[in-house]
């Protein structure tokens, strides 16, 4: 097969082109023609079409997603925002945290161990790329009904793979998620968030400025991996759909990664690189063309230069691979020759694939002849847009009429002790030991809060105890009943974490599951959940500084429920005031905070005890959230508490029987006059948190509580052995922690 | 003059920072080294942390203990520079048959993070003086690879020279034979243990608990001592 | 009872990390002279019975379905002597 | 050039859990009549040069003292044809 030159482009304006297998549309084909005001080459079309897909270009979501922008509350503490690989936040002592939330839903259905090993891999670049050192992952995951088949598949699969990975890569794995649903059957969701520290002066952004200046390739060879839909540039003719022996799936290489990062940072601190940008989705297309399109020049790229793992890959497939473990620098020639050796050190393979130009075009050769030759912002950052049709699917009502309240509720303290622990003791509300215990968090030594905590927190100097903690949450039955306010609970959810864990809310990442945008129904959820999350964090103070969207998780007409997840950052000026959610001492008194209102709609609840999903999801009041995370930030600062834990799915319960089981403690309570017991364990009204407050510290606690206009209520004492709930039931708990701790490994075991 | 204790960094070992902060709070000089030197910069020990050298490709350990740096370190322990062992450093130390036994995947074949619970078994080790006989410690355990093997009569032999330093307690992690966590050479200056000391040696971080902090501080005792 | 093995590798286009690293350190210990090293998985079955025709069909579908991950990975099957 | 194969299998009185798991899980998956499965590594080596016996030595001592842990593993070594 002959060359595709950018000559033979000009000379062949007609030659069919396979952009349609590609997916490209055909006003985008012929948006390219007009672009390049010829046919494009081969390389062009597989730059332009992957980087025009949904995944790269946020074609469906660009619209939306620009509110988080122009809502963007101000807020000093953000030193980079949306846009590049991460976003920064400023958290004082010089120090600036980079952290984001990914997802890898697809390749993680199809191969589980590697879709999330790549997953973590991919996200970890990100942080790295941005200059800093990744201190800590968090893994929000949805898998289908625990009892199917394929779960058994999936789980055990992605768990290993994010362990493999992580476990390797020397990050501790501080927090995440395991929620199970059927909709998430055949769409399970894998998303990935890291954490990154550096200094203020290290921040590092993607572009390529300064003509004359070194493109680096550095890091894994290129295979062919994740290139199979391209292969079609490769085959003889374009209709000859012969098999392709390119695989669609990546494979990681943690150890290759861990000496990637050591290298990187190494050559961070001395200074040597004028911009960065890592390979992940699209590969080399998308880091040349991006890191030309943010520079102020142009970009020469020699494609043979690439060191390949397959020689026989074409240009175009060379252009496409997402093989794993590698970075793309931006040197000044003064400084290769050391940048040259910091890789020999680390044995990683670095060579010089081109340079900076001062043209405006990014230009590709092969063998000596020009195989692309385009304005890069044209392929990195002018892709398509579109204002894809929404409407508030016909369904909305009838499932919002469906009222959770009317469902008959437990009577009698022996009804409501067997659903507190069939509450428990179901997948989602169980404990998730059984999957974290697979996960390193111990290592660099800095971790203060680990999973079961509120909050992921680690220390990020030991000196001085300065540390960050991490939330995230999402609810996708909440957001199914109403995804601008489900959106806007995931929100409330993780911010009240990361309070009550006693670190002050800074900024906000999110990873925005839904299924496909062609679908009006989908759109309208979209549309709906951006809207609440930016208004949120707009009332809230806390910036969205990146994140993710995910959009096609749907099997034919069936979508998963929208799941926006959200991660908030936190910072504390001093870890050794973290508050624990467990109740440790004896005597202590347990207040609950907040209002208890009769809110069961999307409950966990209605999902456990009647396999119900309808009404509406619990009310929600950002001023009140504000109020409580100040509270329990005062008050673990002050040492007025000694535990703390948000109330969220499962209600009261289920905060207590974990509060308990992590301090080894019981619990005896009292229902309030103004409550029924159901109501007071079960709802899930937001806005809500119990503490646990020496008896030295109750007249402090509750006059700050009076003063600020925060419901506090009495409601029991740190005592025993069993949860005890007077005049309703007690249950021991050593029959808790069977129900809680059994279920997991019994499913998957 | 302080003693300085030597922490070896291996490609992709993971704990070298960890265990060099541990060193310093025990009141030594940490000596970073690094694989491709076979000099080991005159330090009076040195410690193998964990991690995972070489991704644990092939065998945990396989790879890293043909490094340049672990030929010195192999000659001079030979010679009683004291040696720790931490983990993927246990597993260098089987792989180099400093210390007898191998290393093999987990019996439930999965990767565990835990807070672990030891018993001493022998406090007249380098490494172990400031500890008593049959002290229970808990320290962190984290590996997939753990499960310690050796035949029956090398395992007969290191319980009759009283070479089994640390025992799992309160259920055995890993299936290892006999509960062994941890063992040391005949002459004691070299000691291998999975679980990690230079996770526990701070209150608050980790778990809490400072049990870890006794390795360093009997290392230096006894360098101190001598 | 027969012996039929299994030999599990990774697809030739997909990337081997760990036969990557053992044949990076070969040259380090003195052995020279091997361009590539591949890691796989064997599998020794012990078979009850005859191993005819079907037997063998049957562990074709095992290893296609559970010892190997066709996404990833091919495999051979073969009756030892 | 040619490719020689090492095998290495756990030592018969290891104790082998992967190769248990497996065999655990066949009955569940409906295959029936596996006494025993073992699972062990296999490596392809490509040799340069010709494969004759001072070839074959230096493999064998690279399988002794590398690719496989003799306290814990046996290995054989083979030219595939
Ligand atoms: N996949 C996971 N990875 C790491 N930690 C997890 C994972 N799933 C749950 N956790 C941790 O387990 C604890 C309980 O989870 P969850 O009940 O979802 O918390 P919450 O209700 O506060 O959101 C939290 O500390 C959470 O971070
Ligand atoms: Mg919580």
């Amino acid at each position: 097969m002959t060359l595709d030159t950018v000559k033979h482009a000009t000379e062949t304006p007609e030659s069919a082109q396979p952009w349609a297998e590609l997916g490209l549309k055909e006003d985008e084909y012929a948006r390219i023609r007009e672009i390049l005001g010829r046919r494009p080459t081969g390389a062009e079309l597989a730059m332009y079409s992957v980087m025009w897909s949904e995944h790269c270009s946020y074609k469906s979501s660009k619209v939306h997603l620009k509110q988080f922008g122009e809502k963007a509350p101000e807020n000093d503490a953000l030193l980079v925002g949306i846009g590049e690989n991460a976003g920064v936040v400023d958290v004082g002592q010089g120090y600036a945290v980079t952290f984001k939330v990914e997802s890898h839903n697809h390749p993680s259905y199809i191969e589980p161990y590697q879709g999330a090993a790549t997953g973590v891999g991919g996200i970890v670049r990100d942080i790295l790329a941005m200059g800093a050192r990744p201190v800590a992952v968090v893994d929000p995951l949805r898998f289908g009904a625990a009892d199917h088949p394929d779960t058994k598949r999936v789980l055990p699969g992605v768990v290993a793979g994010i362990g493999g990975y992580g476990n390797c890569l020397g990050l501790p794995n501080i927090g995440g998620e395991v929620v199970f649903d059927a909709c998430y059957q055949g769409n399970p969701l894998v998303n990935a968030g890291c954490i990154g520290v550096m200094k203020h002066e290290d921040i590092h952004l993607a572009k390529a400025s300064g003509a004359g200046n070194k493109v680096i390739l550095y890091g894994a060879r290129t295979g062919g991996d994740g290139i199979g839909g391209v292969s079609v540039l490769a085959s003889e003719t374009f209709d000859d759909s012969k098999p392709t022996k390119r695989p669609a799936v990546q494979v990681g290489d943690p150890f290759q990664e861990k000496l990637l990062i050591e290298c990187t940072l190494e050559i961070f601190q001395e200074k040597l690189v004028a911009g960065i940008q890592d390979l992940g989705g699209a590969g080399l297309s998308c880091a040349t063309s991006e890191l030309a399109s943010a520079g102020s020049g142009g970009m020469r790229v020699e494609l043979d230069s690439v060191p390949l793992r397959d020689a026989t890959l074409s240009p175009e497939e060379i252009l496409m691979s997402e093989s794993q473990e590698r970075m793309c620098a931006i040197v000044e020639p003064q400084h290769v020759e050391r940048f040259m050796e910091i890789c020999e050190k680390w044995d990683v393979i670095a060579t010089v694939i081109g340079e900076v130009t001062d043209g405006e075009r990014l230009e590709i050769f092969w063998h000596g002849e020009q195989i692309v030759d385009v304005p890069p912002r044209t392929v990195a950052h002018e892709g398509p847009v579109y204002q894809r049709p929404y409407a508030r699917p016909d369904w909305q009502d009838a499932l919002q009429a469906d009222d959770a309240g009317k469902l008959p509720r437990p009577t009698g303290g022996e009804e409501l002790k067997q659903q507190v622990l069939q509450l428990v003791g179901h997948p989602n509300q169980a404990s998730k030991a059984w999957i974290t215990d697979q996960y390193d968090r111990f290592v660099q030594g800095n971790t203060v809060l680990a999973q079961p905590e509120d909050a992921g927190m680690v220390r990020i100097d030991a000196d001085t105890n300065l540390g960050v903690a991490l939330a995230t949450d999402g609810n996708g039955r909440y957001a199914k009943l109403d995804p601008y306010a489900g959106a806007q609970l995931a929100l409330a959810e993780a911010y009240r974490n990361v309070a009550a864990s006693g670190a002050k809310p800074l900024a906000v990442s999110d990873c925005l599951n839904f299924g496909s945008p062609e679908d009006p129904a989908v759109m309208w959820q979209f549309a709906e959940a951006t809207r609440g999350l930016a208004d949120a964090c707009q009332t809230l103070g806390t910036p969205v500084t990146g994140g993710n969207v995910s959009l096609y998780n749907q099997t034919g007409e069936t979508a998963i429920h929208p799941t926006p997840v959200v991660a908030v950052l936190g910072v504390i000026d001093d870890v050794t005031r973290r508050t624990p959610i467990g109740f440790a001492e004896e005597g202590q008194l347990i207040y609950l905070l907040g209002d208890t209102r009769e809110e069961f709609g999307g409950s966990a609840w209605s999902q456990v005890v009647h396999e119900h999903l309808g009404g509406l999801p619990p009310q929600v009041d950002l001023e009140r959230e504000r109020l409580l995370a100040e509270i329990l930030i005062s008050a673990s600062r002050d040492g007025m508490i000694d535990a703390a834990h948000d109330l969220s799915d499962g209600g009261l319960i289920q905060a207590l029987v974990e509060s308990c089981l992590r301090g080894g403690t019981g619990a005896r309570l009292v229902v309030p006059d103004a409550l029924d017991a159901f109501t007071f364990l079960f709802s899930e009204s937001a806005g809500r948190a119990v503490v646990a407050v020496p008896r030295s510290e109750e007249v402090r606690f509750t006059d700050m509580c009076t003063v600020r206009g925060l419901p506090a209520t009495r409601i029991g004492v740190v005592d025993g052995e069993e949860i005890d709930i007077q005049g309703e039931f007690s249950i021991p708990l050593s029959e808790l922690r069977t129900a809680h701790e059994g279920t997991i490994p019994g499913l998957i075991a | 003059m302080t003693s300085r204790i030597g922490v070896i960094t291996f490609p992709g070992t993971l704990d070298d920072r960890d265990t060099q902060r541990a060193v310093g709070l025990a009141g030594a000089e940490a000596v970073p080294l690094w694989h491709r030197d076979k000099d080991l910069k005159q330090v009076d020990a040195v410690v193998l942390p964990g991690g995972f050298s070489y991704g644990d490709y092939l065998r945990a350990g396989a790879i890293s203990r043909f490094s340049p740096v672990m030929e010195t370190v192999i000659e001079q322990a030979k010679a009683g520079l004291p040696v720790l062992g931490i983990c993927n450093g246990f597993q260098v130390l089987t792989e180099t048959h400093l210390l007898p036994g191998a290393m093999l995947r987990n019996n439930h074949l999965h990767f565990i993070c835990r807070d672990q619970k030891l018993r001493v078994e022998n406090a007249s080790t380098a490494w172990t003086a400031d500890y008593e006989a049959g002290q229970e410690i808990s320290i962190p355990l984290k590996n997939i690879d753990g499960r310690y093997t050796a035949d029956e009569r090398t395992l007969d032999e290191l319980e009759a020279e009283g070479r089994v330093v640390f025992r799992y307690l309160d259920g055995n992690p890993n299936g290892s034979l006999r509960d062994i966590a941890g063992i040391t050479n005949a002459a004691g200056n070299v000691v291998g243990l999975m679980p990690h000391p230079e996770h526990a040696v701070e209150p608050l971080i980790g778990t809490g608990r400072t049990d870890g902090l006794g390795f360093f501080t009997s290392i230096l005792k006894k360098l101190v001592g001598a | 009872m027969a012996r039929v093995v299994v030999d599990v590798m990774l697809k030739p286009e997909i990337l081997d990390p760990q036969g990557q690293a053992v044949q990076r350190a070969l040259p380090r210990l003195g052995f020279e002279g091997i361009a590539d090293v591949r890691q796989g998985k064997r599998f020794e079955l012990e078979v009850e019975g005859p191993v005819d025709e079907a037997a063998l069909a049957r562990v074709h579908e095992m290893a296609g379905t559970f010892l190997a991950n066709t996404v990833i990975e091919d495999f051979t099957v073969r009756v030892e002597s």
